[in-house]
């Protein structure tokens, strides 16, 4: 019987190749653990339907610091009784607001506890747009799933290129790099603790 | 069993006797790879370093070794640059040597760091204007050159030399040999200085701060130079001490005087600099800044002597010695005239590191002292068993001294002579 | 295909090639820096709504102003209230890190309480002797322990003693010298912010055998042998009475080491430049005896009214000092250390007790007399607490403030007045409330209302504003009685006997002479243990020398040993400590066997 | 660098410390440590492996009794102005001097442990963390959620309480004031300390009090010699105190003598 008998080049290439598609197909998806959102928010409802802007739900406290996402109690305002007849919206009533259970969202733009982020100062005094770093999330129907690095545990949106092929990519910017690139433009950039703590 | 291993035409201890000989040496790295595990694993508390004693030991270490290991580049240096082919005989110690020298200090400075797993921002976030950028950048270069010219050596193996494409690629290499032996002198002359400006810049410790040369302080070139001179002198003692254990001859005489004599050379001209800038120091680098020089050698133990010790007695005295011809002819006084340079440099690399921060800088601070934890000496253990194993190795595998064939065969004959003679 | 060793070489090195060009290899060592940035161990703070809470510290009788910063219900930071008349702004270390006691690892989190219920109880039917030890005489809680004593058949109110009488009040303001026999004046006495804006206005003369940190920032710092304040005060009382009291003073400067020339200087100061007054971190009459002397009272020491007190309570058990209670007479023994107090040796409250006694601690950490009782109840503590504060003793005029709680305390706490009033079967209802009301049916005094210390009339408020202000951190204090008769010392304190100086060769120098058995926040150990500024718990100093002489070390264990008792120490060596004295930081184990000036020795463990 | 396109109000914080005030008594150390979240002393911890960006000195004469005299100096970092000795030895930019403020940054999470920057510092000022930070259980619950915790192997030191300048900042423009106005706070020693001895403020700034106090005879600065222009003035009146700003006298003093 023959046997195939592959000459020493063909094995190292084989091998390069192997690699090469694991590390750029496999890994990019590899690398992320994948959380889904407790409920099935729709900004876009909210925005047309309901009329809110975004200080509505993501309102500054009185000394100017920045509450973040809305408590249930916001949300149970309007939604005390099922508002509409979708399947989210009955779940979201029987999960949270009845039970008053507070929903586990999971922050796209959660910053690591070693920066300081002032949104005033960007909002107020800069005059900045949220979609400026955030992106359309204020346009979506529908809340995409939150990624997190296995690692680092940070949020995709805040660190990290985009790694080629990978299907997500999140507009705006919250990595560092944007941070530094825009107080660059600005002329803004004099020390590591302006944005660090 | 490992015939097949060694070189053709010399002449190796049994595999037993070999290993009886090693044992003790992995006994002692697997000891001091635990110790630096410890400080990795449970940190830096396991050292006696403290927030006023932040450098210790390892420090030190790092600093003489790399002084010793320059003998690779200069070698290098003055084989393929300055043509001296005598040094043919142990360039491939020296690279050897400086090879373990350098990987050993690099080890050492993984552990030393607190957070070894962000060592490589200082390639990715460099801070141009850190002597520590311009060392980490030369050293971890100069490393790789090292590999490169550690690696014909190794392909000249007996038994890899069967595999004709080492063959060939060793060949390719070794055609590179002047480009790798320029840069590396290059590379060296510059973490070598980086090294003394290190602490030549310390604008706040009065007693390392030097004044500048173009945009280098002073020790950066007193660094280049001392080290450059006990290079020489540290090839000159190992090859000394093979000898001595293999209980061979591996190199000629001439070319240890050589070596001897280089090292003299550059010796002398670094005693001088470093007197000349000891005396601006304490004449005014010093007082400008608000310490009277004399006041640093109050502090006992470290009073003059140890200024003197390290200019005269293992500057100086080496030199001399080196320098005269007579001498440097009796191997007693080469060898320990080398040994002495050593030390001298070794020396000078303990007062710029530990006495600088011995030495108190407010007036209500104490004089410091420090005791290295068994975790740090066991580390420091680990370079030097790590070292002394890839050099066996090397030596018993590898050809380290190209002459040692031709001395062997030179002997036999002359053995062969006296016995025809006797048989008349 | 058969696979030979080269070719699984050649494989691996090919993988090893095409991995470097993946962002495998680079995106790992950047997650692996990431993942040092915040790895497991390092606690991540709570973040919240950020609030400002105000509270009156009750962690001494100072009583100082707390303005706190808290993130959603959890005080995270302490300050003092610059505008504050009293308090000025002024805030310790200790009072600094309050909001770490609820914390402390020694914290006492449940008790038997329905077992100790029972003893109680039966006790009262009984008919048995039953005393309330009050650590800390002089508020709210004390008068309902003193209602709840003389409700029952038996009943006793104990105090620590008080050798400057029950009501009496420094005058710092009034005095132009000051000498003290080692009070720590300017390490915490009094109210501290007051002492401070005081200070300028006398001469501090400081007897101490060490430099304190008082010494060294008195205007006259007086070195003495370790343990002869007595013979030094002797002294000078010889001089002052021209030879009726005390000893003469070359015996006293013998035994001082203090020049005849300075005893007779010291004499003059007191009695030459306007009003003077004497104090004593020991406490000891021989050497307060020297106010009278000196004519203090009734200019530098005062009577201090008492804050004012529903009609409803007069019906009260005196209160008795711990010295006049019979030997072997009490039979249930209620101690309350839930707010810090005096400490008293156990061995002196050993001696009052009868035989099978049952003793019952309200505290919050198992320091103090929790280590002798049967029974020790869980209590809430600073700043979980509710309740006044009593007066500092620096101050001249009645005041009530109290000290309210910024977080909630665990479940399944005691609150010792409940406790004892329950027991006792007392009408229930909010005492402090009705203090309050007693307050503004007095109509004296003014408010100061946080958060800027402005002050208002209590003539001008409703009773439910002063209720209200006083619940915000409100600070009322009254104007001083011009007419109260000048107090009376009560110098009948018990001197400490002679013990041979053979066997206890080293004389005991306490760093608080009469500290408290509440042990402070784990923070405070960058005071102890990384600057030289106090001595650590359980840390005692030797002179290099005199360790020398025993053989001790740096950091060596050893025990610490006096005719009361012993206890395990850790050596520190310290050229500031005389030789022959050893320099002690007081606290609970140590305050029970010895006290300053005590003969003492160190054996190395 | 501060750039046309965007100028924001430069400042340079400073501090004057009155010697003659302080009593010692500790207060600003540990409202540094609650302030920023630094944790109790670890039990295997010296006065020389622990955490204390501000640091109370007992500093006396040298004489003997009854000439000894005794001061208290708290030493933090100087925020030094120019060649600032850290900033420049630093190989990856963990050091900054922000030309905002004029505050020596130091960030924990670019920081590799080398301790140049401590080897660097003639005040000691500069801290290594030994050990990982660790509180009693529970006690995590008091953290400070404006300063970041800091990890195992990395160096930290003072920075003028920068979180107190975020915060600062933040009600400004909560309240619409543009960036060109000053910022004005103070750090948690300055304002813990119960005798008013820690004065800070902005030097460039003349009616500031530590402007102004810097101005007087009785100020004086560590190690001025140096050149390096620290921010910290300290103040004293007693000639032998104005001393001790000087380099070490060999033999001055013996082994100093706790509180």
């Amino acid at each position: 019987m023959t046997s195939f008998k592959p000459s020493g080049n063909f094995v190292f290439l084989a091998g390069m190749l192997i690699a090469l598609g694991a590390g750029w197909v496999g890994f990019p998806y590899a690398i992320y653990r994948t959380r889904p959102q407790p409920v099935n928010f729709s900004h876009k409802v909210h925005a047309e339907k309901a009329g809110t802007k975004c200080e509505d739900c993501h309102a500054f406290r009185e000394d100017g610091t920045y509450a973040g996402l809305p408590t249930l109690d916001k949300c149970s305002a309007c939604h005390a009784a099922p508002m509409g007849t979708t399947a989210a919206e009955k779940a979201f009533i029987e999960q949270y607001v009845t039970p008053n259970r507070e929903p586990r969202w999971a922050s796209y733009a959660r910053q690591p506890e070693n920066v300081y982020f002032s949104h005033v100062t960007h909002v107020k005094t800069a005059g900045m747009k949220c979609e400026t770093c955030h992106g359309n999330t204020g346009a979506t129907d529908s809340l995409r799933p939150y990624q997190e690095d296995r690692i680092s545990g940070y949020s995709r949106d805040i660190w990290g290129r985009p790694l080629a092929n990978a299907a997500f990519r999140s507009e705006g910017g919250m990595r560092m790099d944007d941070c530094v690139a825009c107080h660059r433009r600005q002329g803004l950039e004099h020390s590591c603790l302006d944005c660090h703590k | 069993m490992d015939k097949e291993f060694i070189a053709r035409g010399v002449k190796r201890c049994s595999e037993p006797k070999f290993l009886l000989w090693i044992l003790p040496w992995i006994a002692l790295l697997a000891f001091g790879l635990y110790a630096a595990a410890l400080c990795l694993v449970k940190g830096l508390n396991q050292t006696n370093m403290d927030n006023r004693f932040a450098f210790g030991l390892w420090i030190f270490l790092d600093l003489t070794v790399i002084a010793l290991g320059a003998g690779a580049f200069f070698t290098g240096f003055l084989l393929y640059i300055l043509k001296l082919d005598a040094l043919k005989q142990v360039i491939n110690s020296a690279v050897v040597i400086g090879l373990v020298c350098y990987s050993g200090a690099m080890c050492v400075l993984a552990v030393d760091v607190g957070q070894p797993l962000r060592a490589w921002f200082t390639f990715w976030y460099p801070n141009v204007h850190s002597m520590l950028t311009e060392v980490t950048f030369c050293i971890s270069c100069y490393l790789t050159v090292l590999l490169v010219e550690y690696l014909p050596i190794v392909l000249r193996n007996r038994k890899l030399r069967q595999v004709p494409e080492f063959l060939v690629f060793e060949f390719e290499l070794h055609k590179l040999i002047y480009v790798l032996a320029g840069v590396g002198t290059f590379l060296s002359f510059f973490h070598q200085g980086s090294l003394g400006g290190l602490y030549g810049v310390l604008r706040g410790r009065p007693f390392a701060f030097r004044e500048g040369l173009a945009v280098w302080p002073s020790t950066f070139f007193l660094f280049i130079l001392s080290a450059a001179a006990v290079g020489p002198s540290f090839i000159l003692l190992t090859t000394w001490m093979v000898e001595k254990i293999a209980r061979k001859r591996l190199v000629e005489a001439r070319v240890l005087e050589l070596l001897g004599r280089i090292s003299g050379l550059l010796l002398g001209v670094y005693v001088a600099a470093k007197s000349l800038d000891t005396l601006v120091w304490i004449d005014r680098t010093s007082p400008e800044t608000g310490f009277p020089a004399v006041q640093y050698y109050a502090w006992k133990p470290f009073g003059t002597w140890i200024l003197l010790a390290e200019i005269v007695l293992f500057g100086l005295m080496p030199a001399l010695i080196l320098l005269t011809p007579r001498l440097r002819a009796h191997r007693a006084w080469l060898v320990s005239a080398a040994a002495m340079a050593c030390a001298g440099v070794a020396l000078n690399r303990f007062v710029m590191t530990i006495q600088t921060l011995a030495v108190p800088t407010l007036s209500f601070d104490r004089y410091l002292s420090y005791t290295p934890s068994w975790q740090e000496v066991g580390t420091f253990l680990a370079v030097v068993a790590y070292g002394v194993l890839v050099y066996s190795f090397s030596f018993r595998y590898l050809q380290i001294f190209p002459a040692e064939r031709e001395l062997r065969v030179e002997a036999a004959g002359l053995e062969h002579e006296l016995h025809a003679a006797a048989g008349r | 295909m058969n696979t030979s060793r080269r070719k699984i070489l050649q494989f691996m090195g090919g993988s090893a090639v095409g991995a470097l060009f993946t962002p495998v290899p680079w995106r790992l060592i950047t997650d692996a820096a990431l993942w040092s940035e915040n790895w497991p161990g390092v606690p991540v703070p709570v973040r919240g709504e950020s609030r400002t809470g105000f509270t009156n510290c009750s962690l001494c009788t100072a009583g100082c102003a707390v303005r706190a910063r808290l993130i959603g219900e959890q005080p995270v930071a302490l300050a003092g209230v610059p505008g504050h008349p009293v308090s000025r702004g002024a805030l310790c270390p200790f009072g600094l890190t309050g909001h770490h006691l609820p914390y402390h690892p020694a914290r006492v989190k449940s008790g038997p309480v329905k077992e100790a219920w029972a003893a109680v109880a039966d006790a009262i039917a009984k008919g048995d002797r039953i005393a309330v030890l009050d650590l800390r005489p002089g508020r709210t809680a004390s008068w309902t322990y003193r209602r709840a004593m003389a409700a029952i058949r038996n009943g006793a109110y104990i105090v620590p003693p008080r050798p400057l009488g029950p009501a009496t009040a420094v005058n710092l303001a009034a005095a132009k010298t000051v000498l003290s026999f080692g009070a720590p004046l300017l390490e915490g006495w009094g109210t501290p912010g007051n002492v401070i804006a005081l200070r300028d206005g006398f001469r501090l003369i400081q007897v101490d055998a060490v430099e304190s940190r008082t010494a060294a920032l008195a205007d006259l710092w007086v070195a003495i042998n370790p343990g002869t304040e007595t013979e030094l005060a002797l002294g000078i009382s010889n001089v002052l009475s021209g030879g009726a009291s005390g000893i003469n003073p070359a015996r006293a400067a013998s035994a001082t080491g203090v020049s005849e020339q300075q005893i007779a200087e010291l004499a003059r100061e007191l009695t030459g430049n306007g009003p003077a007054v004497v104090l004593d971190a020991a406490g000891s009459s021989a050497v307060l005896a020297l106010n009278t002397l000196i004519g203090a009272p009734g200019r530098t020491l005062v009577t201090r009214r008492e804050t004012p007190v529903p009609e409803a309570w007069k019906k009260a058990a005196p209160a008795t000092e711990l010295a006049e209670i019979p030997e072997r007479s009490v039979r249930v023994l209620l101690i309350d250390e839930s707010a810090p107090g005096e400490y008293i040796p156990w061995g002196e409250i050993r001696k009052k007790l009868a035989a099978n006694p049952v003793v019952i601690a309200f505290a919050w950490s198992r320091a103090g007399y929790g280590r002798y009782a049967q029974y020790v109840l869980p209590a809430a503590v600073y700043p979980e607490t509710l309740e006044d504060i009593p007066p500092a003793i620096d101050a001249v005029a009645p005041v009530f403030r109290m000290t309210v709680p910024l977080q909630a305390p665990p479940a399944g706490m005691v609150n010792p007045g409940e406790f004892i009033a329950t027991a006792t079967g007392l009408p229930r209802g909010d005492a402090l409330r009705e203090r309050s009301d007693a307050i503004h049916k007095s109509g004296r005094g003014a408010l100061a209302a946080m958060p800027d210390g402005k002050l208002t009339p209590v003539k001008e408020m409703k009773p439910e504003d002063l209720w209200k202000a006083l619940n915000a951190g409100g600070y009322w204090m009254d104007t001083p009685d011009e007419k109260a008769a000048p107090p009376r010392l009560a110098l009948a304190g018990p001197e400490a006997g002679p013990v041979e100086a053979a066997s206890f060769p080293l004389v005991a120098i306490l760093t608080e002479a009469r500290g408290s058995a509440a042990p402070a926040s784990p923070l405070m150990s960058k005071l102890y243990q990384e600057s030289n500024l106090r001595l650590g718990p359980g840390r005692a100093a030797l002179h290099p020398a005199t360790a020398k002489a025993y053989g001790i070390e740096e950091g060596a264990r050893a025990t610490l040993e006096t005719a009361q008792g012993r206890r395990d120490i850790f050596v520190i060596l310290d050229s500031a400590v005389p030789p022959g004295s050893v320099k002690v930081a007081s606290g609970p184990g140590v305050l029970d066997i010895c006290a300053t000036g005590e003969r003492a020795r160190v054996v190395p463990a | 660098m501060i750039s046309k396109k965007n100028p924001v109000r430069t400042a340079r914080y400073g501090m004057t410390i009155d010697i003659d005030r302080c009593n010692g008594c500790g207060a600003c150390m540990v409202a540094c440590a609650v302030e920023n979240n630094i944790p109790p002393a670890h039990a295997g911890a010296s006065d020389r492996k622990g955490l204390t960006w501000i640091r109370v000195f007992k500093v006396d004469n040298g004489a003997e009794y009854p000439a000894k005299r005794s001061v208290f100096i708290p030493v933090l970092c100087q925020q030094c102005d120019k060649d600032t000795p850290c900033v420049h030895v630093c190989p990856q930019q963990a050091v900054d001097l922000d030309p905002a403020t004029g505050v020596v940054g130091q960030m924990p999470e670019r920081c590799l442990g080398c301790r140049y920057c401590m080897a660097a510092c003639p005040y000691h000022a500069r801290y290594f963390n030994w050990w990982d930070p660790e509180w009693p259980a529970g006690m995590e619950k008091t953290l400070n959620p404006d300063v970041a915790p800091r990890m195992r192997g990395v160096v930290e030191k003072c920075n003028f309480c920068h979180g107190r300048w975020h915060a600062a900042r933040e009600r400004a423009a909560a309240a619409g004031k543009p960036n060109t106005e000053p910022v004005t706070y103070t750090p948690a020693c300055a304002e813990a300390c119960p005798t008013g001895a820690i004065q800070f403020g902005d030097l460039k700034d003349p009616s500031s009090a530590p402007a102004q106090a810097s101005q007087k005879p009785e100020a004086f600065r560590l190690l001025e010699k140096l050149g390096t222009e620290p921010k910290i003035y300290y103040r004293s009146k007693r000639e032998w105190v104005r001393a001790i700003a000087s380099a070490p006298k060999p033999g001055a003093r013996k082994e100093p003598s706790r509180g």
